[in-house]
């Protein structure tokens, strides 16, 4: 155990020497020993989170909890940093290290020539290399914290911190105002799903008195009729309470419906970070939230339910979005966001397994195709416009094949990673009886489709058809270096095989073991997992599924509508102008943010200063009764007239009025 | 009507009458002049209360004294007299009656009611042999010691302040500053200039 | 026998004609600085009065102290007199209103 | 070898003594005396208080480091001082932020700088005064006295609108503090005494109780400051000297807060208990209300001036929340989270708006503007600058892992205890903070670079860099680490809930 701890320090903190390092003293390191440090680092990471994988989740040495430090004690309430290494955080270690690894690697490709990014003379744009790999670096140090803790505080120190790397990686580019807008928007959208996840660990503290995961999970049956009253009147289970406010900071932090708005912004960043961060592994962050707090979420079925409708929505709405995106590196966002609603989905129908079996298997594919559509970005001179693109597969092979699997895998074609998970959660809502299910699983298999469709879409706009580019990006066409190659290809490898190795362990055997909990009742995995025998089995039988069939319905669409040479996003607009309309303005979702809370809270802001501040506090009360004052003395003052026998007269009323007092009195 | 009664009547009559001209005169030099018969007929007045030295002091002090310079300032000051009197009489309705109407309160207080002879008789005569002057003396110099000190330093200062207030050095005037030709030295006034002897012709 | 309320009475009356007389010439420092050593005067006559008729002379001693103030104050009170007019050519109250508020 | 000496009175006087002997040294050539020896004292100064750390028994809720000598024996006035666990970091953070703000104006001010140094040396052994004295005269005098350096501050080095300013901030805080002296006048014939500790454990009645309470608001309410007897702290800051902003922020404030503490909870808990919906309605209403104003502030100062008032109203949440959650739950549990929250967030606030204000000082040495819209693309020419400006933007938005997180998540914790609209609207400040901080960091620092005269500034100097840095550190510490901080005041402040969690009400006036 105690070797398990060390090397939990080592994982962790390698990232974060390297991000120090590559942060203060890039300058004199230079982009090299930035480049080398960092990638050393995570790189000892990865290596090490392996080793600890093999122990916990192969040899079973059991699983560690264990404190580093206290933060603070109050009231005899520890609040502490510490480690729980279970299956399900060793599972997330490697994941994230292995593609933070990857990420770095690639940087090293994406990012050589980023000083063309900057205005000239920009002081801030001579460092930004080796401050690149310093945020990202710092980007996984922070998501190892949330992974590893065994604390809601610490999950929340995490939290925060990757929404701050995130911050810092979108507007990246800071001179660029879509970039700066969307690093805010970013933020401030994930604050408010923060918003209702701190409220979250307030009533966990309420209730359970330890922010301590063991001590909460342990003591959770115990507190389950436990009744909240938030309107007078209203009674409301607590566990309901603690678990949409817990999931309020995943919709958060998984984009999803109606806290979406930020993914597809995002996408201003450097294309490796919308692999790392914004596909791969913090948008996961609620996603293994939930999956962690499943023995709240287990005696709520309010707030599973909650958790499958938001999940059905996401999943359906923004893959239909996707569809008519131009720009590559939207619509893989568009997909992620499709992809975090299934995820989302899983974890609605109990099915948490299934859930972060898919998180896995998409982390691989999503940022290959993440990845991949970098590459096709840094052959084309930074062209994000996929109508600009077309017969690439030809100058660029390992692109083209690595995509293409990174494709498959997402449609969920069987044999591939995407498949296996992709189907389990399909199944698995299909068993489940939490109310909205039904909904959720129409939503699903109709994703299905949408999701071939515009993968499709854009893998035959990209590398197939006539080279729609103009010339002189023609003549420099040419695959990219091997720093950027080589993790696609070590991507491309799990994308493939992750699925089949862990099928038959994750979703449906006892992989995660007591790291996640499910009701009896609420068990469908166990029930889709009765009819499952082994990866080939399931494999094959896939292809008797409506799933498989909506897919290649959806590849087949999209390859007929290529051969024509239409357009989706074209056709739409000439058929269903106003379906085309609804979809371009993204159901009107930014826009009504955009004047309800931001310029709304402005139009407050403003109203309560200039009318509560200015004119009734300082103006009525402040300078008022000053006026009143200047009055009252400006009257006062005509008394005053400096004739000497004014005074004296004064002085004799006064006088008089003595004398009578004495006498009269 | 007893002797002192008729002395009482008639210099407080007189002392009333002239302080009504006080205020009354068109010409501030008969106003003081007034104003000397008003402390002349208060100090019999006193000699009736057996304050011998204070009315002595009242005359020589004030009318030999306080008035003189009254009248110097008035006559050294030229003064029209016209725009003085003005609002007179339309101030001396209001005058009236405030100053009635104070009379008339303090009389009431002071009338006989509160101060007749039945409530406070008067007092014995003194023996022969009693000296207003030393019993004022002895109390200054024992009792009020200090108080006398302190009024003392109230006259000084005084004639302090009348003089810096009035004093005034005319421009052009020509002074001798001590100070400066006591510290005066020799380099300030002589310079040894050294000359080219004229050779012999 | 000349009782104690008749001095009192003659001192108020003096009282009230010097408070007259600076309601009626209040334009006039002169005056006004006559009136008040006639104020002065009238209480003066009560101490001494009182004085008198208590046996106790305590009471002349103040008028002693008083007519010092009074003489001081005269002093002053002409020495600004004097000032006022080589500054301003004029001793009328009324262009004195630098005191107005 | 500390034990021995009077380090309170020490830390008190030597400040002051060191600011007289820097006016005596004056502003000679170039003021150049003047600053060396303002730093050696304020140095000094922070030196002296440190064994006050070291020494400190955490274990004890008593006062520490007493010192007692008659002063006007016959009002039975005493010179009395003495820290707990809620004062000395108060101290600690005054005697920190002073060395701070004398290498800030290290060689920005031009104008009278001895002058400068002194009254800052000054008001800081003031200050200390106020936080150490257990005597309610000597705190008075402490109080008041503080208020005519900062006064001169603002004046004399202060902006164009400064005397509007500085009349503003004297009337409306020396308005409050006349009623706190009829107040401490009352107490005294009740209790024959002089004495703080005295007037803790005095019975009073309820309605005598809600009076003096009331009193004491108006005078601590204004120091907060809470809505709606705020807006002198916009414009005291705005016209306010970079090192008069910092102060203002990070320790002016904090006594209004510390009055809370030392004299309304314990001398008058009923009434604390009979008005907590007023404080705590107050204090929501600086927390969102100010955030929104905040939101459209167009001048740097400004906003981080209101910023620190919504800040502030977590302070004045934590302090009143008790009787809610013991009304809600049952017992006092939980309670003295939340008002540890509360003082975790005056130190940190302290740390926090103070490097905020230290920031705009820095751009507005260079711009000579505030105004925000004239900035733009800052990060280019200032990058080193930038990246501290984006960390205490964080801490202001209070993000985990920096100082401005910790106490605004106590104090939220506890809320929910006691209410869950209580805490939702509290929590708004996430978002609220988040908002107006970021939206500023945004139009100043990042986007391109519009404006000439920012395309011509200079990064941060090596003084600059000193100072910012350590107030990084700090931040980071606490942010990471705050354990020690809450160790010195546990002991402290969860006797002074235990002391007000008993009525004082006399039983016989029942």
């Amino acid at each position: 155990m105690e070797s398990i701890y060390n090397l939990g320090l080592l994982i962790v903190l390698a990232p974060l020497a390297g991000a120090i390092v590559a942060g203060l003293f890039g300058g004199t390191i230079g982009r090299k020993g930035a480049h080398s440090v960092t990638t050393l680092g995570v790189a000892i990471s990865f290596v090490l989170s392996a080793v600890v994988f093999k122990q916990v989740v192969i040899d079973k040495v059991g699983i560690l909890n264990q404190t580093v430090y206290t933060w603070l004690v109050s009231e005899g309430i520890r609040f502490e940093v510490g480690f729980l290494i279970d299956q399900l955080t060793a599972m997330m270690m490697v994941v994230v290290t292995f593609v933070s690894l990857m990420v770095h690697i690639y940087t090293i490709g994406y990012m050589s020539h980023d000083e063309e990014n900057w205005p000239a003379g920009s002081r801030a744009g001579t460092n930004s290399y080796q401050r690149f790999f310093s945020y990202i670096s710092l980007f996984t140090f922070s998501m190892l914290v949330l992974v590893m803790a065994n604390n809601f505080m610490q999950l929340f120190f995490g939290w925060e911190a990757v929404g701050l790397v995130s911050y810092l990686l979108i507007g990246f580019w800071s001179t660029r105002e879509s970039a700066v807008y969307a690093n805010l928007k970013a933020f401030l959208v994930n604050r408010v799903g923060d918003f209702g996840f701190l409220l979250g660990i307030g009533a966990v503290l309420m209730t359970f008195n330890s922010l301590d995961y063991s001590a909460v999970f342990s003591t959770a049956e115990l507190h389950k009729n436990l009744t909240f009253s938030i309107f007078p009147g209203s009674e409301w289970n607590m566990m309901t309470v603690i678990g949409i406010l817990l999931f309020i900071g995943a919709m958060g932090k998984s984009a999803q419906v109606p806290l979406h708005v930020w993914l597809p912004d995002s996408m201003e960043g450097p294309t490796p970070i919308s692999a790392l961060i914004h596909a791969a592994t913090m948008v996961t962050a609620g996603i293994f939230m939930v999956a962690r707090m499943s023995p709240l979420y287990e005696l709520s079925e309010t707030a599973l339910s909650f958790i499958l409708i938001i999940g059905a929505i996401t999943a359906l709405f923004m893959g239909l979005l996707g569809l008519i995106q131009n720009d590559i590196k939207r619509v893989v966002a568009y997909s992620t966001l499709s992809q975090l609603g299934y995820m989302t989905v899983a974890l609605g129908a109990s099915a948490y397994a299934a859930g972060v079996f898919h998180l896995m298997t998409h982390a691989f594919f999503k940022a290959l195709l993440f990845l991949g559509a970098g590459s096709v970005i840094i052959a084309m001179h930074h062209d994000q416009d996929m109508r600009n693109m077309g017969g690439l597969r030809k100058y660029m092979p390992i692109t083209w094949i690595t995509s293409l699997i990174g494709s498959l895998a997402l449609i969920g074609t069987p044999f591939f990673a995407g498949f296996y998970s992709k189907d389990s959660i399909i199944m698995a809502v299909g068993e489940s009886s939490i109310p909205g299910s039904g909904f959720a699983f129409a939503a699903v298999l109709a994703g299905v489709f949408i999701t071939a469709l515009y993968s499709f879409r854009m893998y035959f706009m990209v590398f197939h058809g006539k080279e729609r580019m103009d010339h002189h990006t023609r003549e420099h066409l040419h695959e990219t270096p091997w720093v950027v190659t080589l993790p696609l290809v070590l991507l491309a490898i799990p994308s493939v095989v992750i699925g089949a190795i862990f099928v038959m362990d994750m979703p449906f055997g006892n992989f995660f073991g007591e790291a996640i909990y499910v009701a009896a009742e609420h068990d469908v995995l166990a029930t889709v997992g009765e009819s499952i025998h082994g990866w080939w089995g399931m494999a094959l039988h896939g292809f008797l599924t409506p799933a498989f069939w909506l897919a290649a319905g959806g590849v087949f669409t999209a390859w007929m509508l290529h051969r024509k040479g239409l357009d989706i996003a074209v056709v739409m607009k000439e058929r269903f102008g106003f379906v085309y309309k609804i979809l371009d303005n993204k159901y009107w979702a930014d826009e009504i943010y955009a004047k309800l809370f931001a310029a709304g809270g402005r139009g407050l802001g403003n109203g309560l200063w200039k009318v509560g501040d200015v004119a009734l506090i300082d103006g009525l009360m402040v300078n008022g009764s000053a006026r009143v004052v200047g009055v009252l003395s400006g009257i006062t003052r005509r008394l005053q007239t400096g004739y000497l026998y004014h005074y004296a007269f004064a002085m004799i009323v006064g006088l008089l009025a003595l004398f009578s007092l004495f006498i009269f009195r | 009507m007893s002797f002192e009664q008729i002395l009482f009547y008639l210099f407080s009559g007189v002392l009333v009458l002239s302080a009504g001209a006080v205020i009354t005169v068109r010409n501030p030099v008969h106003a003081a002049m007034f104003l000397v018969l008003c402390f002349v007929t208060t100090s019999a007045l006193w000699l009736l209360l057996e304050a011998e030295f204070l009315a002595i002091t009242l005359v020589l002090v004030y009318v030999g004294a306080v008035m003189v310079l009254f009248l110097f300032v008035v006559m050294m000051l030229d003064i029209n007299l016209a725009r003085m009197r003005e609002g007179f009489a339309r101030y001396l309705p209001i005058g009236g009656i405030v100053a009635a109407t104070a009379v008339g309160i303090m009389g009431l207080a002071v009338g006989r009611i509160n101060f007749g002879l039945d409530v406070w008789p008067a007092p014995p005569a003194r023996a022969a042999d009693y000296s207003n002057t030393r019993e004022l003396g002895e109390q200054l110099y024992t009792t009020y010691v200090y108080p006398f000190e302190i009024a003392s330093v109230v006259l000084l200062v005084a004639i302090v302040a009348a003089i810096a207030l009035t004093l005034r050095t005319r421009p052009g005037t020509r002074y001798q500053k001590i100070e400066e030709q006591v510290v005066v030295k020799k380099s300030d006034r002589l310079r040894v200039v050294q000359l080219e002897s004229e050779g012999r012709k | 026998m000349i009782a104690l309320s008749d001095y009192l009475t003659v001192a108020a009356l003096l009282f009230g004609l010097s408070m007259a007389g600076i309601f009626i010439n209040r334009k006039n420092v002169i005056i006004l600085l006559m009136c008040i050593e006639l104020m002065l005067l009238a209480v003066n006559i009560n101490f001494v009065a009182f004085s008198h008729y208590l046996g106790d002379s305590a009471g002349q001693v103040f008028v002693f102290f008083i007519l010092t103030v009074a003489a001081a104050e005269a002093a002053i009170g002409l020495a600004i007199l004097v000032v006022l007019f080589r500054n301003r050519r004029s001793i009328n109250v009324d262009d004195l209103d630098t005191l107005k508020g | 070898m500390f034990a021995d000496l009077p380090l309170l009175s020490l830390v008190i006087w030597v400040p002051i003594v060191g600011g007289l002997l820097v006016l005596l040294v004056g502003s000679g050539s170039s003021g150049q005396n003047a600053r060396v020896l303002s730093l050696l004292t304020a140095l000094l100064t922070f030196a002296l208080s440190l064994p006050l750390y070291s020494g400190f028994d955490n274990a004890s809720a008593q006062m520490q480091f007493v010192e007692l000598v008659p002063w006007i024996a016959s009002f039975n006035v005493n010179y009395h001082l003495g820290v707990d666990g809620i004062s000395m970091p108060l101290i600690l953070l005054t005697s920190f932020t002073t060395v701070l703000v004398v290498i800030a104006g290290w060689d920005v001010i031009k104008f009278k700088p001895a002058q400068y140094m002194a009254a800052f040396l000054i008001m800081e052994g003031l200050m200390v005064g106020v936080f150490a004295a257990l005597d309610a005269m000597l705190f008075y005098v402490f109080w008041e006295a503080m208020l005519i350096p900062m006064f001169i501050v603002i004046g004399v080095w202060g902006g164009d609108n400064r005397v509007y300013a500085t009349l503003k901030f004297f009337l409306y805080t020396f308005l409050g503090s006349v009623f706190m002296l009829v107040a401490l006048i009352y107490l005294y014939f009740q209790a024959n005494s002089f004495s703080i500790l005295d007037y803790h454990l005095l019975p009073l009645g309820l309605n005598v109780q809600i009076w003096i309470f009331l009193a004491f608001l108006l005078a601590f309410a204004v120091k907060v400051p809470m809505w709606p007897v705020h807006t002198w702290l916009p414009d005291a800051h705005v016209q306010a000297p970079t090192g008069g902003s910092v102060i203002l922020a990070a320790i002016m404030l904090k006594l209004g807060a510390y009055g809370f503490l030392r004299f309304s909870l314990p001398i008058t808990p009923d009434a604390s208990h009979n008005l907590d919906w007023l404080m705590i309605g107050l204090s929501l209403i600086a927390v969102a209300y100010i955030g929104f104003v905040a939101l459209v502030q167009q001048d740097m100062k400004k906003l981080i001036a209101y910023s620190s008032i919504s800040h502030m109203g977590f302070v004045t949440l934590g302090l009143f929340i008790p009787w809610t959650i013991a009304e809600s739950s049952g017992s006092f549990a939980g309670a003295t989270m939340g008002m540890e929250g509360g003082v975790v967030q005056m130190i940190s606030h302290g740390f926090v708006s103070g490097a905020m204000f230290l920031c705009v000082g820095v751009m507005y040495d260079r711009m000579h503007s505030r105004q925000i819209a004239d900035y733009g693309g800052v990060v280019h020419v200032m990058p080193r600058f930038a990246a501290f400006m984006v960390l205490f933007a964080m801490a202001n938005a209070g993000l985990p892992g920096t100082a401005g997180f910790v106490g605004e998540f106590m104090v939220i914790l506890s809320a929910f205890k006691a209410n869950f609209w209580i805490a939702f609207v509290a929590a708004t400040t996430l978002i609220l903070g988040a908002g107006y901080t970021l939206w500023m960091v945004k139009r100043v620092l990042f986007g391109e670079i519009t404006n000439d005269k920012v395309a011509t500034l200079q990064d941060i100097n090596g003084r600059e860099f000193l100072i910012l840095s350590t107030l990084a550190l700090a931040v980071l510490f606490f942010g990471l680490y705050p354990a020690p901080l809450l160790e010195v005041m546990d002991a402290t402040v969860r006797h002074l809930v235990e002391h007000i969690a008993v009525s004082k009400v006399p039983l016989d006036a029942m």
